[in-house]
């Protein structure tokens, strides 16, 4: 976009990237040309309300009369009103340009963006990274375009980050996507803008923009949870994050696969009439070869997990089953 | 004045009165479209593909609801801005139900997609 | 379009002490046309009031083709027909009942609202076996779509339920939504059922449901016209309500000449 | 009849005695009324009245909000979310939508047009029984288990959510739907078919070709809304999966078909206002107002614009790339007969002979606001722009400007342009232009901050916010008490004036539309003979009669 046209009027704000008078910080490599259409727009409202208030008061003070004052004669002239058609419609073709071109740059990510998978659920995000890493706060390396493919499990919320200028509806039973390149290292906020009930307000959390390379080193860290939690919470942490528990329960429940109360140790009977008690062997095989020994009553649906969950995090689950009683 | 072209009601009728035969043969043409509509649909001998089939039965319904609108409902003697008016309504549904299903069908694939990860 | 001017003269004096004619009209052809126009736009409304089923059906069946071809063969095309075609007799006897009360034939008024209501009755008592089959056979909506059998066959080889089979137990949809739920009716070749199959009878319900409320309306309509027929109120002079009420039972007419295809005869 | 002409703006003083107020006694002579003035005139006391409830909820909402946190009312997330989703739908449907139709329309549409009635007063009666029938139920609904859901009842959180209110509020709207469709199917009628004799389409005057605009909304656009909140009804109560997803519903479908209703609800809002507005502009400057036949076809191309535009609501919920970008070129096109309105009403007051009267001074207060409100949808309706300001405070300060600026200025503009024809007396002039000067003042205190603070990223609907944001969370709730007092004031000016009030003449500003022919009150038939219509906007055959303190007609 060509900023160049209209440098004065809006130097003062693309030039920083700080906080202004009107918007937050300007941290993503969209930001400064939505900021440009916003003011182009300002600046002509500011224009036209000032224009239309000081005529109306003008016109108010001026032309006062008395009640037995003669009615005045009326006015009529094409030109003029031809003129205040004209010129609003150019003015709208053109905001309209400029709204088309900026929508369309926030909607078209790069083909090599980093992509973040971002649940919504009542009143909190997760996001997940391509290693399987689940955060609650976004983190972003710098510089870099990063893709969000977002869904919700219950009601609609927005992903909202102020200081990116971007946002989009997280709807239940699809996904949404949006994008955006953060070009200033720090911590934004995000907010949740679709009203989604009780703690609407609380749905929020922060976006953190790392320096070159501290982002995989967080990634690492992150990713390790291994170093720093016990086996027996990590193991807990990652049933939550893969989604085991949508089909096992822990209260005995009946759900798709069979419950997790008191696993360890149970004799199981199997699909093909045999059967066995749960142990180490067991899990791991069932982790990743779901299909070879099913337990009766239940279908052989359970997908593997071969190459989605290392040897370390089946032995943490192993030992988080041994907790459950 | 209602286009009166029945002599008879022009002296003391406020609207048309319309005809026993036309009214008997609307009748007869209704019935008739609507044993061709079934069999259309029906009979292997007319399956010409969903799309095409989903044609021949608008355009028999359209037909239909023509020959109640125009005859039944009085529309071609009635004011004719009362058939304007009719028709401009079905403009409003045409534009509701056309630009819903413009946007629905371009954002499938992301439904279809959820979906597809959900299943797995 | 402005007929108040026109009708003044003859407002003042020469119909000032018609009964039926309200005080603030001129005259009664004023008093007409203004009903009739006011009809039409109850009309219209009607018509945009549909159009909100319509847009659901068009949508889904657009995007979700397989659904409406697979579902629509769980309704019955028979009875569907005959329910046209009551209506249509319905919409004539509505029609004539007009004709009758404007050449001041009473008798044959009164037997053409008789008819209409009688058609009335008799659409819905036959929507009322369709829906009572479906009741029976578990094809509802939503969660209640629980089929015991595969389209063309019938109700009374209703053996286990293919949709608990394949799920687990009912309310499963969200968390197990397999692209195809394979169902084994008694005797049959395997059938897939569609995912979300239950929203073409959420839909199916939904219109003809509807549908059903506008007839059960028009019955209370033409039953009060009837009482008033029966006190000769109406005559060549005085028909409008008669008139009106046609107008509406038309478009009732209308819609289900466009549910019929839309319904039952998929391909 | 032409002869008739000239006694008709001061009538005999035998018929001054019997008015619609005085012609029969008792409530039940009020209940069960057809006179479309009466009706008129019961209609404007239960809207206000709904205006007052909405209110309060208003300024507890924003007292609440002087503070993050429960705040000073110690309000609890549940109590403030039922709280602004009541405020917003009974603002709405209670009153935004049917005040200026209900009460004025039905007031003066007849009288204007030199009729004696609407076409069908039993259905106008039924038309406000409705009304009263969706209050009681949206009251129902606050009591049993409340809303809060927003007033937009977005699917799948009405579906899900555990407040019990919600069918009962959604069978409040569609029965006020069906009042709302009565009432414009009614003023359809009566402007085709009973106008008086002369009165041509274009010598209608302003305020009804806005109000016949509205009507072609009210009956196309309403009845879907009856059928979404329907379908809606039905979603939660039997669970058809038509919007919830859990069941292979699509909730964007439902945004759909409510915006579909909605968007062009907001010019059932806004075009009465600008009807009323053009009305005030051409008589109370004594001039004939400029391009008359642009503001009217205006108003019918804004009705007709208005239903091709309702995806801009959808920019950020996930409807189609494509879609947005039609809604949005399409949204461009309102901006030019809003346009056209404003430079047309200036260029009235240019070179008139200017009356600088209380109607005059709202008149004023709505231009500013409405082009405050109109500009900041440039912002809205450009989609870069609309992604950051979506569901933000932005969003709530310009439709507040628009439909609240835009209807409750306009509704104030006509109640005094109208109170002295209406009651027969008129209120006190310097305590009008007060209010008139503290309800825009405390307006633009309430709403302008909310601008800055959606820009720098408030949301919408926040029980609580960040620090960042109190300053101006206060000063809009300075704002919004400086309003309601101002409010108050104005309401309390014109219940004076309606009672104790010195006698208005039939014509007090030197309107040329017919309802200034018949005397105030008007009696209860409006005219012992149709009158005549010439052109509603050439005042020169008027000239004031400092007796009566009104303007007397002398054509010949």
């Amino acid at each position: 976009m060509n900023t160049l046209a209209f440098s004065l009027l809006t130097q003062a704000v693309t030039a920083g990237s700080e906080a202004t008078y009107w918007f937050p910080p300007q941290a993503s490599t969209t930001a400064a040309d939505i900021d440009w259409i916003y003011y182009f727009i300002y600046w002509i409202s500011v224009f036209f309300t000032v224009l239309i208030i000081a005529a109306g008061l003008w016109f108010m003070i001026k032309f006062r009369s008395k009640k037995n004052a003669p009615p005045a004669a009326a006015g009529h002239n094409t030109a003029l009103e031809v003129t205040w058609t004209v010129v609003p419609a150019i003015l709208c073709v053109f905001i309209f340009y400029f709204g088309l071109t900026g929508y369309m740059d926030t909607h078209t990510p790069p083909a090599d963006s980093y992509v973040v998978n971002v649940t919504g659920v009542k009143w909190a995000w997760s996001f997940t990274y391509p290693d399987g890493t689940v955060s609650d706060t976004l983190h972003v390396p710098v510089n870099r375009p990063v893709r969000l493919v977002m869904s919700s499990e219950d009601v609609i919320h927005s992903l909202f980050i102020p200081a990116f200028r971007t946002k989009q509806d997280v709807v239940p039973g699809r996904y949404t996507e949006e994008w955006f390149e953060a070009n200033q290292v720090g911590e934004f906020d995000i907010f949740c803008t679709e009203y989604c009930g009780t703690k609407h307000s609380e749905m929020l959390s922060k976006v953190v923009v790392h320096a070159e390379g501290d982002f995989t080193k967080w990634l690492a860290q992150a990713g390790n949870i291994h170093e720093r939690m016990s086996p027996v919470e990590a193991g807990e942490l990652l049933v939550k994050q893969r989604g085991c528990l949508q089909c096992h329960s822990l209260d005995g429940s009946p759900a798709t696969g069979p419950t997790w109360k008191g696993i360890w140790g149970r004799n199981e009977k199997l699909a093909d009439g045999s059967s066995l008690t749960v142990d180490e062997n067991y899990v791991r095989t069932s982790i990743l070869q779901p299909q070879a020994q099913v337990v009766a009553g239940y279908g052989p649906v359970m997908p593997t997990f071969q190459g989605k969950l290392k040897d370390r995090d089946i032995t943490a689950i192993i030992e988080y089953f041994k907790t459950l009683k | 004045m209602s286009t009166t072209t029945h002599g008879h009601a022009q002296d003391h009728g406020l609207s048309h009165v319309m005809s026993a035969k036309m009214l008997l043969g609307v009748w007869g043409a209704l019935i008739v479209l609507t044993v061709v509509t079934v069999i259309t649909a029906t009979q292997p001998m007319f399956n010409f593909g969903a799309y095409a089939n989903l044609v021949i039965a608008m355009v028999i319904a359209t037909v239909k609801a023509s020959l109640v609108c125009l005859f039944f409902m009085h529309l071609l003697y009635d004011r004719k801005f009362n058939l304007l008016i009719f028709m401009g309504s079905l403009l409003f549904v045409l534009l509701f139900v056309s630009f819903s299903m413009m946007d629905t069908a371009q954002y499938q694939p992301a439904i279809q997609s959820r979906v597809e990860a959900q299943a797995q | 379009m402005s007929t108040a001017a026109a009708h003044n003269h003859h407002g003042e004096e020469g119909h000032g002490h018609d009964p039926h004619l309200a005080h603030h009209f001129d005259s009664p052809q004023q008093q007409f046309d203004s009903g009739k126009l006011g009809i039409w736009l109850f009309l219209i409304q009607e018509v945009l009031f549909f159009s909100g089923l319509f847009c659901a059906y068009a949508v889904y069946r657009a995007n979700h083709p397989e659904i409406f071809e697979f579902a629509h063969r769980y309704l019955d095309v028979t009875l569907g027909a005959v329910n046209t075609a009551v209506l249509i007799c319905s919409s004539l006897t509505a029609a004539w009942s007009v004709r009758a009360a404007q050449l001041g034939q009473r008798k044959l008024m009164i037997g053409c609202i008789v008819v209409t209501i009688a058609c009335a009755f008799g659409f819905l008592g036959i929507k009322y076996v369709e829906y009572a089959h479906k009741f029976h056979d578990g094809l509802l909506w939503g969660e209640k779509f629980n089929p015991k059998y595969a389209p063309g066959g019938h109700g009374e080889e209703a053996g286990h339920s293919p949709t608990a089979d394949a799920e687990g137990h009912s309310g499963q949809h969200a968390t197990a939504p397999g692209a195809t739920i394979t169902q084994e009716a008694a005797g049959e070749a395997k059938v897939t059922t569609p995912r979300n199959t239950s929203i073409f009878f959420s839909i199916y319900f939904a219109m003809t449901g509807l549908h059903g409320l506008h007839v059960i309306a028009g019955i209370i309509v033409y039953v009060w016209l009837l009482w008033r027929a029966l006190k000769g109120e109406f005559g060549p002079k005085q028909y409008a309500a008669i008139d009106f009420a046609a107008l509406y039972w038309h478009l009732v007419d209308l819609v289900w000449i466009y549910l019929f295809p839309l319904l039952y005869l998929i391909r | 009849m032409s002869s008739l002409d000239t006694t008709m703006g001061h009538s005999a003083p035998s018929h001054a005695e019997d008015n619609y107020l005085t012609h029969a006694h008792g409530i039940k002579s009020w209940l069960l009324t057809l006179d479309h003035k009466r009706i008129g005139v019961m209609y404007l006391c239960s809207t206000v009245g709904a205006l007052m409830l909405g209110g309060v909820f208003a300024l507890l909402l924003r007292t609440k909000l002087l503070t993050p946190g429960p705040g000073i009312l110690d309000m609890s997330h549940d109590t403030y979310n039922r709280m602004f989703t009541l405020h917003g739908a009974i603002m709405v449907f209670l009153f935004i939508i049917p005040a200026i139709p209900g009460a004025l329309g039905n007031f003066v549409l007849p009288i204007m047009l030199g009729a004696k009635d609407v076409a069908f007063p039993k259905l106008n009666l039924a038309s406000y029984y409705l009304w009263v029938f969706g209050a009681v139920f949206f009251v129902t609904a606050m009591v049993a288990g409340s809303i809060d859901t927003g007033w937009t009842f977005y699917t799948p959180y009405s579906v899900t959510t555990p407040a019990n209110g919600v069918i009962w509020a959604t069978m409040g709207v569609f029965i006020l739907g069906f009042s709302s469709i009565f009432t414009g199917l009614n003023f359809i009628v009566t402007i085709h078919k009973l106008r008086a004799e002369g009165m041509t389409w274009f010598r209608m005057p302003l305020f009804l070709w806005a109000i016949y605009s509205t009507s072609v909304i009210q009956v196309l656009a309403t009845p879907v809304l009856a059928i979404t909140v329907l379908l809606l009804t039905v979603e939660r109560t039997l669970h058809v999966g038509i919007f919830d997803p859990s069941l292979g519903g699509d909730p964007v479908l439902f945004q759909h078909f409510f915006w579909f209703y909605s968007h062009p609800a907001v010019y059932i809002m806004i075009l009465p206002g600008f009807g009323i507005i053009s009305e005030i502009v051409g008589v109370h400057s004594r001039k004939h107002v400029f391009g008359y036949r642009f503001i009217a076809f205006s108003s019918l191309a804004i009705a007709l614009l208005g239903f091709l535009v309702w995806g801009h609501h959808l920019f950020t919920s996930g409807q189609s790339a494509l879609a947005s970008v039609i809604f949005s070129a399409i949204t461009f096109t309102i901006a030019i007969p809003s346009a056209i309105k404003i430079f047309n009403w200036l260029a009235t007051m240019y070179k008139s002979s200017l009356q600088l009267t209380t109607p005059m001074w709202y008149a004023f207060g709505f231009i500013v606001l409405f082009v405050i409100g109109g500009l900041t949808g440039l912002f809205l309706a450009a989609m870069a722009v609309d992604i950051h300001l979506h569901d933000t405070y932005f969003v709530v300060a310009h439709f507040h400007y628009v439909m609240v600026g835009g209807t409750l200025l306009a509704l104030f503009g006509g109640l005094y342009h109208w109170w002295p024809k209406m009651f027969g007396r008129m209120y006190n002039e310097m305590w009008g232009k007060v209010g008139a000067v503290l309800v825009t003042i405390g307006f633009n205190v309430t709403f302008f901050p909310q601008f800055v603070m959606g820009t720098r990223g408030m949301p919408r609907r926040y029980f609580t916010y960040l620090p960042e944001f109190q300053a101006f969370h206060i000063a809009s709730t300075l704002g919004a008490y400086l309003l309601g007092f101002g409010i108050v004031l104005a309401f309390a000016n014109l219940a004076i004036g309606a009672f104790r009030g010195r006698k208005a003449s039939a014509n007090p500003w030197g309107g040329a539309t017919l309802e200034w022919e018949c005397s105030s009150p008007p009696p209860h038939d409006n005219f012992a003979v149709t009158p005549t219509a010439h052109d509603p906007y050439d005042f020169a055959h008027l000239s004031y009669d400092e007796k009566t303190d009104g303007y007397v007609a002398r054509r010949s």
